[in-house]
């Protein structure tokens, strides 16, 4: 049966990794009808839920694991999976546990997250560091003050595209890194304002505003591209989200050789608990529906799960999977994980309506030299205040 | 003379051929636009989110506009632009205009030079300019290659000017089309009236700025709204541009409500800031749609 | 009298056609001069041309002794009435007059004497202060002629400028442009392509066709000795009856058509009269014939029947037939005249013209 | 003074200028005025000329060389790769399969948009009756709201009449947005044709239809032009409905574009993104560059008289 | 001879413009009516009531009989010529005149029959291939009679069919639908402003003013008997000459205005007469007035000065002053007349029309 899948993978690294995921869906007889949206989230999402509400919904469709789906499955239009994740135990296998709460809506499941992806991580070339002459930084207030001498090499230090989203990515990594995960709690889950406001998140901006200077000569608008510096040694680092990890391999680079990872910027060594999940809507046509299912059960194997993340750079949801074949960088994450040192990603713990007014806070923030930290900071806590 | 019983036919089945092909016409205009407005005005003053509910908040949602600074910025954005854009693509299209009226050679070569570019999408437009404007490999590049290693000219990457590399992009792209209307209106002045003013002596240009300009108001109505509505809906342009960047110093209405009600799952927002829009169409619109077609009747 | 504006070889093409063809025309100092022709026989273009709107293909123009040919129309001393009247629509009636010397610098009082000067022989003080949309056709047409008076020139060019108003407005300005002529004593040049205008108005007028001037006189001559058919047939209305028609004998031309003759011995030939015969037209005019009692008076008298009788009020035109040929003729609104009535019609041969078929000329 | 000793007499050397004023090809106006078209000229086609330099170089001579200069090495690669290798996701075949989308699209769009359209401009030029400006000039009004006013309600509208998604669904989508403006064309237009014709045929006894189709249908040639060039660059430049009212199999060429020139895989491949530009914006220029002669004549019939 | 169209009340307004005021109009069997007003006055309304392409406010339309007032224009049995020829330009001749047929659905040969009389009747068998763009502007006005002759109707509408031609054509074609009507014998509502048309066509003309029916009457009577100061005005050209003055005397009624007398016993007033005391307007037309020795054999005569001399060509029209007012009047072309001129002119008040100064009625 073909069923129709949509999500935002379309850079080099993802497609790879969702080509996987078709492989293996085809390989029970069905095939995977590819709906990729290029752009990112923000431009898919609109999309997939104007299909969705509008009638014509998908076979399955990419969210971030939180709250993004939420008003579409009380609305009814998503299909429940508890039957399957019953039978499946997916309780059991699916770690950290937090992952399939958020799947859960009034005790059913509606959807499976396929991976986790987490924000807190620092890349660095090792090529533009030599270049400059100083050693690859250990952590971030290494990598700050390393910066005057890649500056002076010709290179823009710290590497930023201009989308929204990896502003304020890059500042939450901040919040967990120099605050600490209590405070990133306090802010972004209990939307405790006072603290938003307080000395503690002051010397996060600070260090914001750090990045923004480091970044001022970053001119481009894709985080691939910004990641490309990095692998091109134009740049010396970028603070992404682990996804980048694709677009590293994907240029043939080895990790700790050719590049060097930081989870949590070195300094706090926890990571987000983000990632990528599939819904699938209500069909009529029952032929779909058991498509869907079995869609489901293909994604969520341990076989597809290792092969997707390998490419995707994420980890895997499941805990009792095999990464032998995993670098460096993934191990470490693997590690973090398995300490349990995570914490839950803004989308589950923020509205979208919250995060996009925190976006553009930090979008007009790098990009206006002339916002002084305590004004950002300022209005941070106002909008931390009414959110919800 | 036999009196007849000849009454005067139902007034609904007078014309029902008319009426019956004019049913498309109204119902679009009553459903999808007068419908679709007050559905949005309606929605504006409750707390959807993802999907529209009937939850009434008031002006919440409009306090909380006036106080976005994004939104902010967007409005103050198309009112630098939307002022730029008439005034330059009137007096651009204007004075192109007046130069093919001079009876010149190839006047149909140029004419479809100027032109074409309106033919091309806003996506396509923003493509290219992007392009073009990029410090890396545009006009700057080429420009400090040639040894004026210091020029800068990179709009699109400085948050304060921004606004004007989208302008170059939308002129590029709507002068053509203000030339053709004027060109027309031009073509449409008595030909005896340039005669005279050539009689009376006065100079080429002081006949255009004192005479031709005043008569052609007509079709300098109709441009003017057809700039204006277009100034409105701008949205395409920006996003292929610099996706409303840097920062949010390129942003606009039409973006503002786009992302509201679809990224940030907050229709209400979303309706808010578009009923702000249409409010401020309706202001230029209705005294225009007024005047041109209220006083026919 | 010296020459006021005087025209020389003067032709003029727009791409492959040519419009006027060496066209010669001297006009004296305070003469008003019409030009009178078909649509598109060229009138306007050699207005135009005078005016220095169209650049000429060959020839010279001088006015007032001075070659003109390249000189730019404000520059030529002329001033220009329009058919469309051609006011600047958003300028009062006063800016209207005054645009051209503001423009030119003329200082204020002068403009202002001037402007009171147009508008007290124009009578329309009262409509300084009003816009042309507020004007009748009439009171527009004025502050047109207006605009070529304050300029203070030699020449005035008119080009239909009663063509776009009604019949009785039409004779009422013509009455006055007539005045203002001879108030004036300005050269004028006026096209027009009603014939009444033409008469009425003109020192001399120019019957104009396919570019080339074919008869410059003065009226009642162009109307009563017209040098070929086609000026015959332009001027007059009713028109010229004509009879196609022999010439024959040579001591005593006679007239044949049909079964009708009319002897030419009262006609004066042009010239030595050449070879008279072969054959022509023979033209008269409806008002030259004589009907009744009065139609044995004349040299040539005849019989004939009511056709159509067209009152027209003031009289009424009567159709017949004389030798096969359609012939009309007026009479007298008074006279009671029913189809089929047996009428006795006469003429003198002398008020007739007689063309040539084949080239038209007058013989 | 007799005429001939004044001027006539003169020999025609020394009585001045004589035939047309000469004008030197480079008087200074002709200077003025083609200088400053070519210069806006240049400044109209430089984008055109980058777009296709740019498509036509390969990756290393773009990072190297600047964007003006030709391409020293032509290579058709980036064309190739745009129209069928591209990919977006998974989807591996360039702009090919968009492309037909678009025409699929576009056809009947415009078809069914003109269509409306015309007969609606016809009945209220020629069939006014009442309430017939108050629904007009609703629609007129309609047609400076914003699209992204309309976007959900029309959604709301696809969905309840069961077109939501279909090809069928944009077209309605269209004909909707392009309505006001063509009717207000067609109206213009059929307004200013001699209302003794509309009613030499009644009197003829033609009715609605008749008088549609048999005397002012093969009438108007000139604003059929131009509503038909007005659509297809419309339609075919289309992406926001295209993009919300449609699945990724039917997908128009827009949406590729952008999700070709969106999905970066490292470096942003320029030659290809220039490539699929143009290939993109192929259709309306050709369309443009064929018809646009008549594409201002119709505008000056339709449009100018407000 | 039955009415063919009866106009019962008639109004009709636009919005709130009132355009036809309860109108009455009875038109004869076979009988030619000709509509003759200013420009705006109405003419094309009624006209397009008539024919059903505009819906009437008030009133009742009768056609042969039929109560038609909200009958389609095809159901009318009439026939319309329009002034701008309003052909089908995409069609050849034959094809425009058997648009209607074809429509209507009439046999192939019925058809083919028609055209082949309605084109031999106007002589247009040659062009019947051809586009209107491929005909001169009288060969697109017979096509456009063409039109509505195939289509056999028992009225025929004209809507000043022959404005846009040239003065020539005009005349010609003007005797080309007397005759048609002769043949036909239809009924003909024919729109015009022209006079002469009016004049020589009409067996009655309707005056229109302002939406309003003046005079209903004979060419003749109008022209002689115009029953208002605004009717008396609008026909005749060179126009009627109007005095301005003060009605003396009741026994014997005597007009003055300035130093001029005119004894009006011989003028037959209206009705009773009423009072006739009172400022009242005298006019009377220029070829009512005799000059020269013929003036002193009139009832009243005066000496005159000529002021302008117009020559018409067939008349010349002389300009002088009486009693103060401009003062026309027609001799023939031969009389030599020169400004300042002295002059004895007379005329008989009988031929003359004395109007009410208020209300404008004849007295
Ligand atoms: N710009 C032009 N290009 C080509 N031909 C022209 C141009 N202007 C006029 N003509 C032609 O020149 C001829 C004379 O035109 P002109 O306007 O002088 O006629 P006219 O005598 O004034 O006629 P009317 O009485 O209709 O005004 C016409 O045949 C016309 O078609
Ligand atoms: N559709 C309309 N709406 C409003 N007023 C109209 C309309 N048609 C005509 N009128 C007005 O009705 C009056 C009579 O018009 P009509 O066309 O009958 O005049 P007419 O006597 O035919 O004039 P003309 O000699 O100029 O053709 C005019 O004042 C005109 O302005
Ligand atoms: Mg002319
Ligand atoms: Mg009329």
């Amino acid at each position: 049966t073909d069923l129709e899948v949509t999500h935002w993978w379309t850079s080099g690294g993802e497609a790879a990794a969702v080509a996987e995921f078709a492989k293996a869906f085809d390989a029970t007889g069905n095939h995977w009808v590819d709906g990729a949206i290029a752009g990112s989230g923000d431009t898919a999402r609109p999309i997939m839920i104007s299909r969705i509400t509008g009638g014509d919904p998908m076979g399955a469709t990419q969210f971030n694991h939180g709250r993004q789906a939420e008003e579409l499955v009380k609305a009814g239009l998503m299909r429940d999976l508890t039957d399957l994740a019953n039978k499946e135990h997916w309780k059991d296998v699916i770690r950290p546990a937090s992952l399939l709460t958020e799947c859960t809506v009034d005790g059913k499941v509606y959807c499976i997250p396929v991976n986790i992806h987490s924000w807190q991580w620092l890349w660095l070339s090792s090529k533009a560091f030599a270049d400059a002459g100083v050693p690859v930084p250990k952590n971030w207030n290494e990598f700050v003050a390393a910066a005057p001498a890649l500056e002076k090499a010709g290179k823009v230090p710290l590497a930023v595209g201009q989308q929204a989203w990896q502003t304020s990515g890059a500042f939450q990594v901040l919040m967990v890194a120099i605050g600490g995960p209590d405070i990133y709690k306090k802010v972004y889950g209990d939307k405790d304002a006072k603290v938003a406001g307080g000395p503690e998140v002051a010397k996060v901006f600070k260090a914001a505003d750090d990045a923004r200077k480091m970044s001022a000569k970053s001119k481009v608008q894709d985080w691939n591209q910004a990641t490309n510096l990095v692998i091109t040694g134009q740049a010396g680092g970028q603070i992404m989200g682990d996804w980048a990890q694709g677009e590293f391999q994907l240029a043939g680079q080895v990790a700790g050789k050719d590049y060097n990872c930081l989870p949590g910027l070195g300094v706090n060594a926890v990571i987000q608990t983000g990632g990528d999940s599939f819904y699938f809507p209500v069909l009529k046509d029952p032929e779909k529906s058991k498509a869907q299912e079995v869609l489901a059960s293909t994604m969520l194997s341990p076989k597809t799960q290792v092969a997707f993340n390998l490419k995707k750079g994420s980890l895997p949801v499941r805990g009792d999977v095999d990464l032998n074949a995993a670098n460096d960088c993934m191990k470490k994450g693997l590690d973090i994980l398995a300490k349990g040192n995570t914490i839950p990603d803004t989308n589950q713990l923020m509205t979208e309506d919250s995060l996009t007014q925190v976006n553009d806070l930090f979008a007009e923030f790098f990009a206006t030299p002339t916002m002084t930290p305590e004004d950002a900071q300022k209005r941070f806590a106002d909008i931390v205040a009414k959110a919800d | 003379m036999t009196e007849q019983t000849a009454r005067r036919p139902s007034r609904l089945f007078r014309n029902l051929n008319a009426k019956i092909a004019s049913i498309p016409m109204i119902l679009n205009a009553l459903v999808i636009f007068l419908g679709g407005t007050i559905w949005t005005i309606v929605y504006s003053f409750t707390d959807s989110r993802l999907l529209p509910r009937l939850n009434f908040v008031g002006f919440d949602q409009y306090t909380r506009l006036w106080v976005t600074p994004r939104w902010l910025v967007a409005v103050e954005n198309l009112a630098i632009y939307g002022a730029c854009m008439l005034v330059f693509s009137l007096i651009i299209g204007f004075l192109l205009a007046a130069l093919l009226d001079q009876k010149i050679r190839f006047e149909d070569t140029f004419r479809t030079i100027f032109l074409y570019p309106f033919a091309l999408s806003f996506i396509v437009t923003g493509l290219v300019w992007q392009w073009m404007l990029n410090p890396n490999f545009g006009v700057q590049h080429v420009v400090r290659e040639l040894g004026w290693t210091n020029f800068a000219f990179d709009p699109l990457y400085d948050s304060s000017i921004v606004i004007y590399g989208i302008l170059i992009a939308a002129l590029w792209q709507g002068t053509g089309l203000v030339m053709c209307l004027m060109l027309a209106g031009l073509r449409g002045i008595d030909e005896d009236i340039w005669k005279a003013a050539r009689v009376d002596g006065i100079p080429t240009w002081k006949t255009y700025l004192f005479i031709i300009i005043p008569m052609m108001r007509p079709v300098l109505i109709t441009t003017l709204v057809i700039i204006a509505a277009s100034i409105v809906k701008v949205y395409d342009l920006v996003v292929a541009q610099t996706s409303g960047g840097p920062g949010i110093s390129s942003e606009v209405p039409a973006k503002y409500v786009y992302e509201y009600m679809f990224h940030a799952q907050n229709l209400g927002q979303g309706f808010a800031a578009s009923t702000m829009m249409l409010l401020s169409v309706i202001i230029v619109i209705v005294p225009w749609a007024y005047l041109e077609f209220g006083r026919r009747k | 009298m010296g020459t006021s504006v005087s025209i020389q070889d003067l032709s003029l093409s727009f791409g492959a056609v040519t419009v006027l063809q060496t066209l010669n025309l001297d006009v004296a100092d305070g003469e008003f001069i019409v030009l009178l022709g078909p649509s598109g026989c060229g009138k306007s273009t050699l207005l135009n041309c005078i005016a220095g709107l169209l650049d000429v293909s060959q020839g010279r123009i001088f006015i007032k002794g001075k070659n003109v040919t390249w000189e730019e129309p404000k520059d030529r001393g002329i001033g220009m009435v329009f058919q469309s009247y051609a006011l600047y629509p958003q300028m009062t009636v006063e800016k209207n007059l005054s645009f051209g010397l503001r423009v030119a610098g003329t200082p204020r009082e002068e403009i202002a004497k001037r402007i009171a000067r147009a508008a007290e022989i124009l009578q329309i003080e009262p409509l300084l202060q009003r816009k042309p949309a507020a004007l009748s056709g009439g009171q527009r047409q004025r502050v047109a002629i207006g605009r070529a008076l304050v300029r203070d020139v030699d020449v005035f060019l008119f080009d239909e400028p009663l063509s776009n108003l009604d019949a009785k407005l039409r004779a009422e300005l013509r009455v006055e442009i007539k005045l203002l002529h001879r108030k004036l004593q300005n050269t004028m040049i006026y096209v027009t392509h009603d014939q009444i205008e033409a008469m009425t108005l003109a020192d001399r007028i120019a019957v104009m066709k396919g570019g080339v001037i074919q008869q410059l006189d003065a009226p009642q001559t162009i109307y009563n000795r017209p040098v070929n058919r086609f000026v015959a047939g332009f001027l007059g209305s009713p028109a010229m009856n004509f009879l196609d028609g022999q010439l024959n004998g040579v001591s005593s031309p006679v007239f044949k058509t049909g079964n009708v003759s009319v002897p030419l011995d009262r006609y004066a030939f042009e010239g030595n009269g050449g070879s008279r015969v072969g054959p022509c037209v023979f033209g008269i005019r409806p008002e030259h014939i004589a009907f009744g009692d009065a139609a044995n008076t004349m040299p040539f008298a005849t019989d004939a029947e009511v056709e159509i009788v067209e009152p027209m009020g003031s009289d009424t035109l009567v159709w017949t037939k004389l030798g096969g040929h359609n012939f009309s003729f007026r009479v007298e609104a008074e006279k009671t005249l029913r189809n089929g009535d047996p009428i006795r019609i006469g003429f003198d041969p002398a008020r007739a013209s007689l063309f040539e078929t084949q080239s038209g000329n007058r013989m | 003074m007799s005429v001939a000793n004044t001027t006539a007499g003169l020999p025609r050397d020394i009585a001045g200028p004589y035939g047309p004023k000469p004008r030197r090809i480079f008087s200074r106006r002709n200077i003025f005025l083609y200088g400053t078209l070519f210069v806006v000229a240049a400044y109209y086609l430089l984008p055109l000329y980058v777009m296709v330099v740019t498509s036509l170089k390969g990756m290393p001579e773009i990072r190297l060389g600047n964007i003006f200069s030709p391409p020293l090495e032509i290579t058709f690669e980036p064309w190739v790769k745009a129209w069928s290798t591209a990919c977006t996701g998974l989807n591996c075949d360039g702009l090919s399969r968009g492309f037909w989308n678009s025409v699929r699209i576009t056809v009947p769009s415009v078809f069914l948009s003109i269509a409306i359209a015309s007969v609606n401009g016809y009945a209220l030029a020629n069939w006014r009756f009442k309430g017939a400006d108050f629904f007009f000039t609703i629609l007129i009004v309609g047609a400076f709201i914003p699209y992204q006013v309309m976007i959900y309600p029309i959604v709301i509208v696809l969905r309840e009449i069961g077109l939501y998604g279909s090809i069928w669904g944009l077209v309605l989508v269209h004909s909707i947005f392009g309505m006001p403006i063509l009717t207000l064309l067609f109206r213009n237009y059929f307004s200013s044709m001699p209302e003794e014709l509309f009613r030499a045929a009644r009197v003829d006894g033609a009715g609605f239809w008749g008088i549609y189709f048999r005397i002012m249908l093969p009438m108007s040639l000139p604003i059929f032009v131009v509503a038909v060039i007005l659509q297809v660059t419309g339609i075919w430049n289309d992406f926001l409905f295209g993009v919300i009212y449609t699945k990724p199999d039917t997908y128009p060429m827009t949406v590729q574009l952008n999700n070709i020139v969106n999905s970066v895989q490292g470096v942003k491949e320029y030659n290809v993104n220039m490539a699929a530009t143009l290939i993109t914006g192929l259709v309306p220029l050709i369309v443009y560059f064929v018809s646009g002669k008549l594409f201002v004549r119709g505008i000056a019939a339709g449009a100018v008289k407000g």
